[in-house]
């Protein structure tokens, strides 16, 4: 009894969600549907950042090269495994499971590149730390342009659509159940102590060195699946995508939200995917718009939209903090 | 904190009046349109407005309106005055897609034109074909855009050329009238349009018994190309064929004659803008590219079109802003010949395009929904392209 | 005084040079389950980089450090935690930003076998262990009567329970030595008395050895077995805190004028970097 | 032995570009802890300061030194003043605040003037500003109504790319039986290296690089001693943005294509060889520069040419590795 009420709560998250994002799925049109995968891809990529440069304290501007991988990884499998159908299975069940597969084995290559830039962190601190994930970036986009089986400059077309909202709403399930367990567990405090202080987090029996490879390992594998899903709606992957301004796209994000604030991260993700939209109707305005936007929202929540904290723990906190007239 | 809300003000205002900017010059109707009212047409552009390839996104924009208003100068489409909406790609695939998808889902556009770089227009290609919206690119010129896989895509269009034509043109002007026989190829890796030019290139110039020397590369927007350029001199080329848009290779030329190479530049239609000849000067002189037309074609169709551009743009039109043009104009053409306004007619109507007169050359698109025309060669010569000969496809 | 059987922590000849500067030579110390040494000596004698050579911060230039009879140099302070060697610092390092509750939570990570997986998957077994983990670190708390303190920010909390958190943190790691860096520093009078009296039951209730480091050489011998006098980094004297005190030595260099006060701290920089 | 010189020749010459506005990077890092993101928009900014100073003054068609002063001292007073409003509206409002919010704005600067110089021109719009500001209710004050006059037409550029005019004419120079160099190679050099020694003087031997030490050491306290924390750091990013109107200056005047984002690349790469050198290390800035420049040509010359930026950051990573606080950094031991 004990025994499935645990594995009712391990699943739970999941099993609510699914109805849910299929009811969803159904009831939105093309063109929202396109926005809500992008602000998904995007949550996906500022929690899976923030387990890195919010819960661990590190600072990496390379997120676009583990999306870069797990994308690269899943389109070689989709597109190679295309016409292979499992027998007795309607194909497009089958085309689902090739999809998991291509999924999965995305995150594990972007965590395999997630280990190698973790390695440095060995000897490597702060804004050093920051130039070799940099580095790294560039790297992997040279490696695509110069690899003729990764189509070079212009990428592999027509992969198959298999993203839906469905999809793209279980990654952020599970990113975010990912992330929010993890603070809550003993592993998650040994990344927050490291953020805290590393040479008294390092003192208490916290394996530093250890535990930040990991966070670069979970936080690559994540942002691969981001890159993996994003491929397959729009159906083609260049090293465009992959870009320094993707990078810091992700770290305006994260920062804007709260550094280790997973609630923040999200709703930071959906309000700039939004607003850049929304601004599609500013013509040539549109970026100069967005930059000031980022400028203001920067000036006058200086710690991101929540601080450290969650939506949940700020909202009240707002209200009593105002009355006695601080300044906010 | 004054100065914060002074700014979060302006914010506010500029985006408030942006919009309210847009409903006051008229182009574009209420946001929440469902579907455009039957007695207008609405064409979608995605381009890359801002961004670092802005230049291109904007030249094309202007090429479009400019088709429009002289369409609706003459009472528009079948009578229907013609508007135009434009999203911006930011230079992203990703962003691209969206775009398309807005435009032809919400925005129920007649006609999406766009990208300039393949890796976009491959990114809005599905969106139109799994909508039933025509597309027509007006400068894609990866096969791929048109033909997924062996499939021709359906709704895709394009009125530019093709990178093996390109590629190959070029090869044979300089094997066979020039009789160059050592060539060195310095190509742009981060841009499909370069590379695969440089690799027809390559393939059909080695065909022809011509040798390749060198095979450098460089990155759009670098600032020093010195270390390749003495590279390819050490090797001796008789040509540098180089591939990419006239914003590099106006660089690359003047570096090439300071470190003292002599050799004529050879390149495709990226080259052409009027930018080439002022920032390249003297040394981009003697060089040859390749092109859909000549912009001193005395003939009265481009010189007028010129001579429009400048007068509502006050610039002289690049390459881009011809191509962007002859796309819309080809695609209003096919309109006021379809049948009716439904997708399938105007995309039959596109494919039936023959022989159309368009800026960049006379136009017939073909089976593979490809545009068929001569490509001209041009000689830099005095600050001016100047015709050399034309290559049949 | 229970002088047999393995030490747990012992120092041989421990040398710490940065460049040119001899910060320690020649450190000797053996320490016994249930024993409480005091270590003392004027400003910049080298008491902290003892500290940091024996918990592995610095990987000492020569000599040997062993834990349990197992030779730790080089190894890195986490591991040397794990072996039984817990610390406090000289200038608190709380994790600042996190509860009091999960500070000692964190210390408690190292027994903890759990991994990724089991976290995300919420396995019994993950659900287990941080249940134990949380018991202790109540368990933990209460010792340091720092309960009612539970979930306050460490930043928030007054400055002697930052140094009570401190120590109940080390205590979380369950160590066999418990290493304090001046743990009374900035207290008053009264509450340093109190904080020893809570020191020697910790001791008492855990089997723990303690090297303490104490400028106030009078607190420290209230509450030491044995002292260990450094300067200039060198042990000037060790024995009985009886002893040391009439050592003519530590007269010359530390009392000065022979009444038990503090001389003026030397010019600084001549410590540690 | 030819090509080998020249290589080093393009090398020390493109590393001198980063040198330069890497001077700038570290100079501010220095004293702020920060990574100013909006340094290489600056360089932007200078560079087309320059360029409409030098079409107003028609330099191109009779260049003189007169002019090439105006071009230089022009550009220098509005970058400066570019530099100053940069600090005094985006990082001063977050001084005492975590130093990533910082690094957000800086980037939002960054952005604000890469698209806002993208913007095209109000001229090719048709519209003139204060047309545009009334249609919005606004009601333009009269200081304002003379900058916008003052500005010139074809402002904002738009993102074509533009050609920027020689403020002094080029002579290029064969030596070394077909080595080929440029006075502009020599004079940036030059005037990189005087840079860095003039650099290394202000802060080192004068009361004002005291002052820059003492807030870089710790704000707070040097304002309890009297120092005017604002007033250093103010100083210290005119300076910084001084210093890249003249880089700028240098390097659109032998690499004569300007555009908006022209500051991306450089500066990122700027960035990279001031860590490199050792961050806030002046001298390590130049020797970061030089080192990168040359690693990149070298790479370039001799390797595969695509893999240029490939190598050119492996390289660097491993040195890093090696070198964890760069080449000329100092190792900080924290204390514990």
């Amino acid at each position: 009894m004990e025994r499935a009420r645990l594995v009712l709560r391990s699943v739970a998250p999941f099993l609510v969600a699914l109805p849910v994002l299929w009811f969803v799925q159904g009831s939105l049109a093309s063109y929202t549907s396109f926005v809500a995968i992008n602000i998904a891809v995007n949550v996906i990529l500022a929690v899976s950042l923030n387990v890195v440069n919010g819960f661990t304290g590190q600072f990496s501007i390379g997120h676009a090269a583990f999306m870069a991988v797990g994308a690269y990884t899943a389109a070689l499998v989709t597109t190679g495994l295309e016409s292979l159908a499992i027998p007795g299975v309607p194909a497009a069940v089958s085309g689902q499971a090739v999809f998991l597969v291509a999924l999965a084995v995305g995150m594990l290559a972007a965590s395999v590149a997630g280990l190698v830039v973790g390695i440095p962190t060995l000897r490597l601190r702060g804004d050093y730390l920051a130039i070799v994930t940099l580095g790294f970036g560039e790297i992997i986009r040279v490696i695509i342009e110069n690899t003729r089986v990764l189509g070079q400059a212009t990428g592999i077309s027509g992969l198959p659509a298999c993203t839906n909202v469905v999809w793209a709403g279980m990654g952020v399930v599970l990113t975010v159940v990912m992330a929010r367990r993890l603070l809550q567990s003993t592993q998650g405090r040994a990344l927050l102590a490291i953020r805290e202080d590393e040479v008294a987090a390092e003192a208490m029996g916290v394996d530093t060195v250890g535990w930040k490879v990991r966070a670069f390992v979970i936080s690559a594998a994540f942002a691969g699946l981001a890159g993996a899903l994003l491929v397959h709606k729009i159906q083609l992957v260049t090293p465009r995508m992959f870009t320094f301004v993707k990078s810091m796209e992700v770290v305006v994000m994260v920062v804007l939200g709260g550094m280790g604030s997973i609630t923040g991260s999200i709703v930071a993700a959906a309000v700039l995917t939004i607003a850049l939209e929304t601004l599609q109707a500013a013509d040539q305005y549109r970026m100069v718009i967005f930059s000031m936007l980022l400028i203001v929202l920067m000036l006058t929540r200086p710690s991101g939209l929540f601080g450290t904290r969650e939506i949940w723990d700020v909202l009240p906190r707002w209200r009593r903090r105002r009355a006695p007239g601080e300044a906010p | 904190m004054r100065a914060v809300r002074a700014m979060a003000l302006l914010a506010a205002s500029l985006a408030l009046a942006a919009c309210q900017g847009k409903k006051a010059e008229g182009d574009a109707p209420a946001k929440s349109a469902a579907a455009p009212a039957a007695d207008k047409i609405l064409v979608g552009h995605v381009g890359s407005m801002t961004g670092s390839e802005a230049t291109f996104g904007q030249s094309t924009d202007q090429g479009i309106k400019l088709a429009i208003e002289q369409w609706n100068a003459k009472g528009g489409v079948k009578g229907k005055p013609i508007t135009l909406r434009t999203y911006d790609s930011q230079g992203k695939p990703e962003e691209a897609a969206v775009a398309a998808t807005r435009l032809v889902v919400n925005d129920k556009v007649n006609l999406l034109l766009g990208e300039v770089a393949s890796s976009r227009s491959l990114a809005m290609a599905p969106v139109a074909d799994g909508n039933g919206t025509p597309m027509i690119t007006p400068s894609s010129t990866n096969p791929r855009v048109t033909k997924d896989k062996d499939k021709v895509r359906p709704f895709v269009f394009r009125v530019c050329f093709i990178d093996p034509f390109q590629g190959t043109v070029m090869a044979k002007f300089a094997r066979n009238d020039r009789k160059i026989e050592k060539v060195a190829i310095l190509r742009d890796v981060g841009n499909d349009y370069s590379m695969g030019l440089a690799d027809y290139f390559l393939a059909k110039f080695k065909e022809l018994g011509g040798t390749v020397v060198d095979d450098q590369s460089y990155k759009a927007g670098d600032q020093d190309f010195k270390a390749q350029l003495t590279a390819i001199k050490n090797k001796n080329p008789q040509a540098v064929y180089v591939p990419g848009y006239y914003t590099d290779v106006a660089l690359i030329a003047r570096q090439a004659r300071e470190l003292g190479m002599k050799q004529p530049l050879l390149g495709g239609d990226g080259w052409d803008s009027a930018k080439l000849f002022e920032i390249g000067g003297k040394a981009i002189e003697g060089s040859f590219y390749s092109n859909h037309y000549s912009p001193d074609d005395p003939s009265p169709r481009i010189q007028e079109f010129v001579k429009a551009y400048k007068a509502r743009f006050g610039v002289v039109p690049d390459g881009l802003a011809a191509q962007g043009y002859d796309a819309a104009m080809v695609g209003f053409d096919a309109m006021n010949r379809a049948a009716d306004g439904s997708g399938a007619a105007i995309r039959d109507a596109i494919g039936a395009t023959k022989d159309y007169p368009g800026v960049t050359g006379i136009i017939t698109i073909d089976a593979n929904h490809d545009a068929v025309k001569p490509a001209v060669v041009l000689e830099v010569k005095d600050g001016k392209s100047v015709f050399i000969t034309t290559v049949a496809p | 005084m229970s002088g047999t059987g393995q030490p747990v922590l012992e120092a041989r000849g421990v040398v710490m040079r940065f460049g040119g500067l001899t910060a320690l030579s020649g450190f000797d110390l053996t320490l016994h389950s249930g024993e409480l040494v005091g270590l003392i000596g004027p400003n910049g004698a080298g008491k902290t980089t003892a500290f940091n050579a024996l918990t592995g911060v610095y990987a000492p230039t020569e000599g040997d450090v062993e834990v349990a009879g197992r030779r730790v140099n080089g190894m890195r302070p986490h591991q040397i935690c794990e072996l039984g060697v817990a610390r406090t610092f000289q200038n608190v390092r709380l994790f600042k930003e996190l509860s009091a509750f999960d500070n000692v939570r964190i210390a408690c990570h190292a027994g903890s076998r759990s991994g990724f997986t089991s976290a995300w998957m919420l396995t019994p077994t993950h659900d287990a262990e941080e249940r134990r983990i949380a018991a202790r670190a109540e368990e933990f708390l209460s010792v340091m009567e720092l309960s009612p303190r539970r979930d306050e920010l460490a930043r928030n909390l007054p400055y002697g329970e930052q140094r009570r958190l401190e120590i109940a943190r080390a205590l979380a790691t369950g160590p066999k030595v418990l290493c304090l860096d001046e743990p009374a520093a900035g207290m008053n009078a009264s509450e340093k008395v109190a904080l020893l009296e809570l020191i020697r039951r910790v001791r008492d209730q855990f089997q723990l050895a303690i090297l303490v480091i104490e400028h106030d050489m009078r607190l420290v011998m209230g509450v030491s077995e044995r002292m260990l006098v450094l300067d200039h980094g060198v042990t000037i004297a060790q024995g009985a805190p009886e002893a040391v005190r009439q050592d003519p030595k530590v007269i010359e260099a530390y009392l000065g004028d022979g009444k038990l006060r503090l001389r003026p701290p030397r010019e600084a920089g001549t410590g540690v970097p | 032995m030819t090509e080998f010189l020249q290589h080093v020749v393009n090398g020390v010459s493109l590393g001198t570009i980063y040198a330069l506005i890497a001077l700038g990077y570290t100079m501010v890092y220095g004293v702020l802890k920060l990574i100013n993101f909006a340094h290489g928009d600056v360089y932007m900014v200078a560079a087309f300061s320059g360029f409409y100073i030098a079409t107003g003054l028609g330099v191109r068609d009779d260049p003189t030194v007169g002019k090439a002063v105006a071009v230089f001292l022009g550009s220098m007073v509005v970058a400066g003043a570019l530099g100053w409003a940069i600090e005094r509206f985006a990082y001063r409002p977050l001084r005492n605040r975590p130093r990533l919010a910082t690094l957000i704005t800086a980037i939002g600067v960054s952005f604000l003037l890469e698209y806002g110089f993208q913007l095209p021109s109000l001229q090719a719009q048709g519209r003139s500003l204060e047309e545009v500001l009334r249609g919005w209710g606004w009601t333009v004050p009269g200081w304002f109504d003379a900058l916008v006059t003052a500005l010139p037409s074809t402002f904002p550029p738009g993102p074509t790319p533009r050609f920027f005019p020689e403020p002094f004419t080029r002579v290029d120079w064969t030596v070394l039986g077909g080595v080929h160099i440029s006075n502009y190679d020599v004079v940036s050099f030059l005037v990189a290296f005087a840079f860095m020694l003039g650099l290394q003087w202000i802060v080192y031997r004068t009361r004002f690089g005291m002052a820059m030490r003492a807030v870089s050491f710790d704000p707070r306290v040097a304002g309890l001693m009297g120092i005017p924390v604002n007033r250093v750091i103010s100083t210290t990013f005119v300076l910084g943005s001084v210093l890249a109107a003249v880089a700028a200056l240098l390097v659109a005047g032998s690499r004569p294509r300007i555009d908006p984002i022209m500051g991306l690349m450089p500066g990122l790469k700027a960035f990279v060889a001031a860590v490199f050198g050792g961050i806030g290390n002046v001298p390590g800035a130049m020797l970061g520069g030089l080192v990168l420049g040359l690693a990149e040509e070298m790479v370039a010359g001799y390797t595969v040419s695509s893999f240029r930026d490939g190598i050119a950051f492996a390289i660097l990573i491993l040195v890093l590795l090696v070198r964890p606080e760069g080449l000329l950094g100092r190792v900080t031991v924290e204390k514990v």
